[in-house]
């Protein structure tokens, strides 16, 4: 019971640092992002003042309990996506409420986000929202395949379904996954581009086009809280990344160090990348990611 | 008498009585109807306890009927959804036209179900099977749309399947001169190595036609979304089912006696992940919900063939609980389309739209199966989707876990279609008079909704009887219980639940859902869809803002290689060809005297010619 | 303890700090200004430093900015648009034409003066106004919302009637619904 | 001795040149006569068959000459039931035709005194022990069956008559010269003496003479060269003959090739012969049949295909065989009547007698409909009906003696028998009834007849029990070769004694 209580607390913790990390790394993303394109861009903190404001609006209206409910699904994901993942390197305060097997439930949880946030959007009866679900969707069965290859291989390498087992395993053997087994990690960075849908997979949310799809509806408190659910979400994966191919994190800082410069990856590519029409995404998804996956599988099974 | 003979006995005069009371008055008819079906409910469970056997013989053949704990476990969804379904049909077939007939195939149906599970020899098994094909066929023609080509489509791959499975029958009595399946598989394994393998491949024709595998599975859309949507929740959910408890048996009594390096389990095994894979891209695809969930239900069943050709004690244990679970949830899906057909008058995905506020607790009953089909926790179908998984890594089948993972995310495609179609969306004035279902129909519903969630957290109601069920077929618990073999259970006394931490995560997840949503909800104040950010425009009354025209075009765009051709195709192909060549036969009888009298000249020198190698 | 007066003081304090940090605008682009606002947004002037960015629907944004002239249809289009944003929320009138009408002063379909029909906070003179006074534009604003002086919006609440007459004077045909909130 | 089998030949003859007298007392007569003469026979044969089934076969011979000599009359298990079903059936299809289209005084006279005579020929073919007596009675059938197919007035019937007949007379030359063949090597005509010296025949002279019967009586049989006529006949005739044809004529032509090659020669080769000629007969024609719009020539097909299978469960040659081969003869004797009296009915009034003007006559016409689906649902062979266990015990039979091929065959040929059927059953319920049809409720008799018909139906498949004894004893009769020349031959001893 004692370690559920603590695990609790951690879970807390997290949650906050969490929310800071990830709302610092989009500051942060929007100033270098305006730094390549030769501007000065907002300070780091931007988000955070975007975020007070967009509580402090008020929020008159919904369109009925769906739509209410959505922003409320991604949150509850992100949420539980984070609480099974560890945070650190055996720490018994960071370590989260994981268990055997939480490989699997977190490709559901991850998913399952994007659709409650579908069901709200299409309550909201805006064509634009509706649209944009359905693009989120299909890019989402998209990076699916070549995340779930991934994941596959390094079952089969490691032989467990457990984060922890995994980070343990790196630990012991001094070496991390990816260097140890190059082709898994590719095939899931590919997938993870996917993921943070920047550019070029932000098709789903085209500002000018679709009015930024599927939160074109929501104002105010909806949108603070699909702002914050999608920085901690990007911590939650970002910490996943790092477990599962960068060997962990032994304490904070080096976790957000090797948080950060994964995040770079996304970000960077996204900058100097047009965009991607959806079928084009999925078929980019379906095709050398989708290949590396496969090696790796086949790496994994033969060596 | 024996109580078997009871039940049947009670399906047929009830059949009958039910036929001619409808006739008389649509009360009478109604509820003698709902009477049949729960008198012989309770005579199973109160009356028939497993292994009381009644045996008999009849034209030469030792017959014998009799309940072993699996049939026992299928019969739990025949009889579940079968009364379910009855109760539903009655106010969902209110005013249609020919109900005797309907009440009447409907029965028929349950009763060949129940005479399949029970029947321990061969023939019966077939005898029954084949009153299950032409009962249910009965009720596909029974709107009497595009009947020759659904139904005779339906129909005639049913035949070949049935033919495949009397066949093997044939030869199975002429080998062991028994009909006893016990006598099968006793004398199995003395067979030669040319029947070891014909058999099941003809038996699993037999079962894979009504399961929908792959290249079998095309009169299922069809068939599935022309009949009445009260039977086709019993037709998808149970009906198909007996396809795989078929398969169950095959595969756990006889594939079991050959040597592995035919792979007969591999083929089977690859044709289910197809069914699935294939079958959910279609099912995006289609813009009719009695197709979308028709196509839907051939890929669900892709996952539990593969479950059962892999074979292993978790594999097997998926399979069977996510064939009892897809009873649950496609059930009440169909039902939830009749629902929306009884109310609006079409099924059509494009038309409907906005229709949660009218009808809230259909929209609930969707969601949770909707849920448990697209297998997100806790709902029950994650459980089954995690142990099918789990199983198939450890059997190292990692390509098969990748097809069926793809197949089960891209299902929430068509998953979310269905929502959005009939639920979301703009609320059009047109469909502004629509009211909730009568309450006959929303309660089943309900009932299964509540059924998914109390499984999706207390499996273990369910894993028990399946574990004893597979005990009794022959598979040996290595450790205690299968269930043990997954990480994802764990075992507090006497009940098995899922990972307590499971429990914490989805406690916080409803937490949150309250927290965040209760308080602020009451702030806010509902405006209609009408009133949305169209770049200042003021949509009129009348204008359809609802996106709905190929919903999911770019995705589809992407898949466009694989779903060129549709599998009917080629059939269709091979039709022709037949047609033409029984054309050309036709044409011997020429209607010609003379030319018959030519024939028998003719004949004549052919037998003077060919008397030495015709006869000693 | 937030009834209290002297806590919902700071309270506002901090929000009006951060509405006026982020000011997400939507740009009614029908007039000639449209043009201006790119080089506003891009890395010769820069305004996201400011905090200003543009926003995608009116559900989202904080301030709308009526870049020149109006037309009698396209009122119809901006009044909606106000009414869709949610509180608080600003105006900025951008170039003469929204102050008198401009060089269409005398045509037969232009809209005058803005204010009769918006509460307008924040006039950009010019024609057409450079970015530089854009930007001055948006740093007045700024300071309005600090100093609170920005009530655009609850003027328009307590004069609602007023602005319904002058609103329907001009469009024929009103088919909006009620603005309720 | 409750009566001797001359009674089943001489009285129906009787009567058949008595009707006309009778027509002079009372015109009705014509109608009652031959019903109750049918009956009367019906209701002897079946006690006489009882009495067989107790004391053994019953050998009767005619003005007291004694076999090889004189003629005699078998009256076996075997014949026995052949006989008691062809009464039977000739009793339904009196019960059905009673009335039927109201025939007027003139014709019907003629039509009962055909339908008597076609009877008398059909059980003679199948009690008489005596080869040349045995082509009379062919005769005697085929005859009135000419003049039955051509009973309507019109240029169809006439042309389908002639061609039966042209077909008929080439058959009845084969026959003659077969008979002539043996009797110029043995000097005997009686089937047991030939049976018991079969092998004194030079080899060549008795596969010719298997030649030629197999010619001659395979038109009667309707295997596949052979059997063009049956389809115009069947459907020119009325309805009612339609029935008596495939109920009761096509089975005398089986009996009598099958007695041919069980009893008289024992040519090895003769069975693959007919299991080779059954299957090609059952392909060629169900393949036919699909394509088929009018629905008594799609019937005629069916019935001709059925014929074809029973040739190839004869063919198998084990007791199983047989008693497949006399189950499914007694199972198709009695659905395909059902099936033609329900479908003559259906088309009752319409011209040009097509599928197509069946459609939507389930709402105006239910009980013929009904009966006509359950047939079509017997044919092809589904349980719980009669069909199945016919075919079930063919298949067995097949797989007991190996001949997978045979039942992968089988099996894929009712496939298409079941679309073609299915169709049929598809329209009559579920298409909208054509204008132009005007449907007609049967009259009560032959409600009543169709009725039994499919009661009886329903309950061999529900308890196939109720044939199962008698076709086994009848399958143990005819493979019996040496008892059946022994029950004729012995009775000759004593005569001479």
């Amino acid at each position: 019971m004692e370690s559920l209580l603590y695990s609790i607390l951690g879970v807390l913790v997290s949650l906050i640092l969490a929310f800071t990390v990830g709302m610092t790394y989009m500051g942060l993303s929007r100033k270098i992002t305006a730094r390549i394109q030769n501007r000065i861009g907002p300070p780091f903190y931007q988000n955070f003042i975007d975020a007070m404001k967009l509580y402090s609006k008020s929020t008159g209206i919904h369109h009925g309990v769906m739509h209410h409910l959505g922003p409320a699904f991604i949150m509850v994901t992100s949420v539980m996506s984070l609480m099974i993942i560890p945070i650190l390197n055996d720490s018994a305060f960071f370590t989260n409420m994981n268990f055997h097997g939480d490989l699997i439930f977190l490709l559901y949880i991850m998913t399952f986000g994007p659709l409650g946030m579908a069901l709200g959007a299409g309550q909201t009866g805006n064509p634009n929202s509706a649209i944009g679900v359905t693009r989120g969707l299909s890019q989402m069965v998209g990076f699916e395949i070549p995340w779930v290859m991934a994941i596959i291989a390094l079952m089969i390498r490691y032989d467990t379904s457990s984060i922890v087992d995994i980070m343990n395993i790196q630990a012991d053997a001094g070496r991390w996954i990816m260097f140890s087994s190059p082709f898994t990690f590719i095939a899931a960075l590919l997938a993870m581009l996917g993921m943070f849908r920047y550019s070029p997979f932000d098709i789903v949310g085209a500002p000018t086009e679709l009015a930024s799809g599927p939160m074109s509806e929501n104002g105010g408190k909806y949108l603070f809280t699909m702002m914050s659910s999608s920085s901690i979400f990007a911590f939650a994966k970002l910490t996943l990344y790092v477990n599962l191919f960068m060997g962990g994190a032994d304490n904070l800082l080096v976790l957000i160090i090797k948080t950060f410069a994964l995040y770079m990856v996304p970000l960077l590519y996204g900058t100097v990348s047009p965009r991607y029409r959806t079928e084009q995404a999925v078929r980019y998804f379906w095709g050398w990611p989708s290949f590396f996956g496969l090696l790796a599988i086949l790496y994994a099974v033969f060596f | 008498m024996n109580s078997i003979v009871i039940i049947f006995l009670i399906f047929l005069a009830g059949a009958v009585l039910t036929y001619i009371g409808q006739r008389l008055s649509n009360i009478l008819g109604s509820s003698l109807f709902l009477l049949t079906i729960f008198a012989a409910t309770a005579q199973f469970y109160l009356r028939v306890n497993t292994g009381d056997i009644f045996s008999f013989s009849l034209n030469g053949l030792e017959m014998e009927w009799g309940i072993t704990p699996i049939s026992w476990l299928f019969s739990l969804i025949v009889l579940g959804l079968g009364s379910m379904a009855a109760v539903y049909s009655i106010s969902a077939m209110k005013a249609k036209e020919r109900l005797g007939y309907f009440y009447f195939n409907f029965i028929m149906g349950i009763f060949s179900m129940m005479g399949i599970l029970l029947s321990r020899d061969l023939v019966s098994f077939f005898i029954f099977w084949e009153i299950m094909t032409w009962s249910s066929y009965m009720i596909v023609i029974y709107e009497g749309r595009s009947v020759q080509k659904v139904g005779i489509k339906y129909f005639l791959f049913s035949a070949i399947g049935a033919y495949a499975m009397l066949m093997a029958i044939v030869i199975i009595y002429s080998q062991v001169h028994s009909v006893l399946i016990e006598d099968l598989v006793y004398s199995f394994s003395s067979f030669t190595l040319a029947y070891k393998i014909w058999l099941p491949i003809l038996l699993l024709t037999g079962f894979g036609v009504k399961a929908g595998m792959m290249p079998l599975h095309v009169w299922a859309p069809g068939a599935y979304s022309h009949s009445p949507m009260a039977y086709s929740s019993l037709f998808s959910g149970a009906l198909s089912k007996m396809g795989v408890y078929g398969m169950v048996l095959v595969f756990s009594m006889l594939i079991t006696q050959i040597p592995e390096h035919l792979l007969i389990r591999e083929v089977i095994a690859w044709l289910g992940a197809l069914t699935a894979a294939i079958g959910t891209l279609w099912a995006i695809a289609q813009d009719d919900a009695k197709k979308l969930l028709a196509y839907s239900s051939v890929a669900q069943l892709g996952y539990i063939i593969t479950g059962v050709a892999v074979g292993t004690e978790l594999a097997m244990l998926a399979a069977i609980f996510l064939a009892v679970l897809h009873a649950l949830f496609k059930g009440t899906l169909f039902m939830v389309v009749g629902a929306i057909e009884k109310q609006t008058g079409t099924t059509n995905l494009t038309e409907v739209t906005g229709l949660i506020r009218k009808m809230p607790w259909t929209f609930i009953a969707a969601l949770m199966s909707i849920i448990a089909l697209a297998g997100i926790p806790p709902l029950g179908g994650f459980v089954g989707k995690w142990m099918l998984y789990e199983a198939l890594i450890a059997s190292d089948h990692y390509i098969l876990v990748v097809l069926i993972f793809f197949a089960s995310t891209a299902g929430f495609l068509y998953c979310y279609k269905f929502l959005f179609g009939f639920f979301l969306g703009q609320e059009e004035k047109e469909w502004a008079h629509v009211k909730e279902a009568p309450a006959t129909m929303v309660v089943p519903m309900l009932i299964f909704s509540v059924l998914l969630f109390v499984l999706g957290t207390f499996p273990g109601l369910l894993l028990k009887p399946i574990d004893i069920g597979m005990q009794e077929l022959g598979y040996a618990a290595s450790e205690g219980h299968y269930w043990t073999m997954s990480v994802l259970f764990n075992e507090y006394g006497n009940a098995i639940m899922l990972q307590p931490i499971l429990y914490a995560i989805i406690a916080i997840f409803l937490f949150f859902l309250v927290f965040l949503t209760a308080k602020a909800f009451k702030g806010t104040r509902y405006v209609s869809t009408k009133d949305i950010s169209s770049s200042g425009e003021v949509p009129g009354e009348f204008e359809n803002l609802s996106f709905k025209e190929n919903f999911f075009q770019p995705f589809l765009r992407a898949v466009e290689p694989v779903m060129k051709r549709q599998i009917d195709w080629y059939y269709t192909l091979v039709g022709n060809g037949m047609e033409a060549l029984f054309n050309f036969v036709r044409r011997v009888y020429t209607g010609n005297g003379q030319t018959y009298a030519i024939y028998a000249i003719v004949f004549l020198v052919i037998l003077l010619l060919l008397k030495s190698n015709l006869f000693g | 303890m937030i009834n209290d007066k002297n806590s919902q003081k700071i309270v506002d304090h901090i929000h009006n700090f951060a509405r006026k940090h982020s000011l997400w605008v939507l740009a009614y682009g029908t007039g000639c200004g449209a043009i201006e606002i790119p080089p506003t947004m891009t890395s010769r002037y820069d305004a996201e430093r400011l905090g200003v960015r543009g926003a995608a629907t009116p559900r989202q944004a904080d301030l709308l900015l009526i870049t020149g002239y109006l037309t009698t249809k396209t009122l119809k289009r901006v009044i909606r648009v106000y009414e869709q944003m949610q509180d608080p929320k600003y105006v900025i009138g951008f170039g003469s034409c929204t102050i008198n009408g401009g060089m269409y002063y005398d045509s037969y379909n232009t809209i005058n003066a803005l204010d009769r029909y918006l509460p307008v906070d924040v006039y950009i003179n010019g024609c057409m106004p450079r970015p530089e006074a854009v930007i001055a534009g948006f740093t007045k604003l700024q300071e309005l919302i600090t100093a609170g002086k920005a009530d655009g919006a609850a003027k328009y609440k307590e004069k609602l009637e007023w602005y319904r007459k002058n609103q329907k004077n001009v469009i024929p045909n009103w088919t909006m619904p009620e603005y309720n909130w | 001795m409750v009566g001797s089998p001359v009674l089943f030949v001489a009285i129906p003859l009787l009567t058949a040149f008595l009707i006309p007298l009778f027509a002079y007392i009372w015109k009705e007569l014509v109608r009652i006569i031959p019903g109750i003469v049918i009956l009367y026979l019906l209701v002897l044969s079946v006690s006489l068959y009882g009495q067989v089934l107790r004391e053994g076969t019953i050998v009767e011979q005619i003005a007291g000459w004694a076999p090889p000599w004189g003629i005699n009359l078998v009256f076996s298990p075997f014949t026995g039931l052949l006989s008691t079903l062809m009464l039977f059936m000739a009793f339904i299809i009196w019960m059905y035709s009673y009335r039927f289209k109201n025939i007027d005084f003139e014709p019907s006279k003629k039509y009962f005194i055909l339908l008597l005579m076609l009877v008398t020929g059909s059980i003679g073919i199948v009690l008489t022990g005596d080869i040349f007596n045995q082509f009379v009675f062919i005769e005697i059938m085929s005859i009135s069956g000419y003049g039955l197919t051509a009973f309507y007035v019109g240029r169809d019937s006439a042309e389908a008559s002639f061609k039966y007949l042209i077909m008929g007379s080439i058959s009845s030359m084969f026959l003659l010269l077969a008979i002539i063949l043996i009797y110029s090597q043995l000097g005997t005509l009686n089937m047991a003496d030939i049976a018991s010296k079969a092998h004194l025949m030079k080899p060549e002279f008795k596969i010719l003479a298997l030649i030629f019967f197999i010619l001659g009586l395979g038109i009667e049989a309707e295997i596949f060269p052979l059997n063009g006529w049956a389809p115009d006949v069947y459907s020119q005739a009325p309805g009612p003959i339609g029935a008596a044809f495939s109920g009761i004529v096509v089975k005398a032509g089986i009996y009598a090739l099958i007695r041919v090659i069980y009893t008289l020669f024992d040519v090895e080769g003769s069975l693959q012969f007919l299991v080779i000629i059954g299957m090609i007969t059952l392909i060629i024609a169900e393949m036919a049949a699909i394509r088929q719009d009018k629905i008594k020539r799609m019937l005629a097909y069916s019935s001709i295909g059925q014929m074809g299978l029973v040739l190839v469960a004869f063919g198998i040659g084990t007791h199983e065989g047989v008693f497949a081969a006399l189950f499914l003869m007694v199972s198709h004797a009695l659905i395909k009547p059902l099936l033609f009296l329900s479908g003559s009915y259906l088309v009752f009034n319409s011209t040009e007698k097509s599928i197509k003007e069946l459609n939507g006559l389930g709402k105006f016409m239910p009980l013929t409909s009904f009966l006509f689906a359950l047939g079509a649902i017997a044919i092809v062979g589904l349980p719980p009906l009669s069909g199945f266990w016919a075919k079930w015990s063919v298949l067995t039979a097949a797989a007991n003696s190996g001949m997978l091929l045979v039942i992968g065959l089988v099996l894929a040929i009712s496939i298409v028998e079941i679309v073609y059927y299915f169709r049929v059953v598809n329209r009559i319920y579920f298409f909208k009834k054509e204008e132009s049809v005007v449907p007609k409720i049967p009259t009560i008799n032959a409600k009543f007849a169709m009725v039994i018909l499919a009661v009886i139906i329903v309950a061999i498949g529900f308890y196939p029990d109720l044939i199962t004894s008698y076709l086994h004893e009848a399958s143990e009769t005819l493979l019996d070769k040496g008892n059946y020349i022994q029950n004729i031959l012995s009775v000759a001893q004593q005569v001479t004694q």
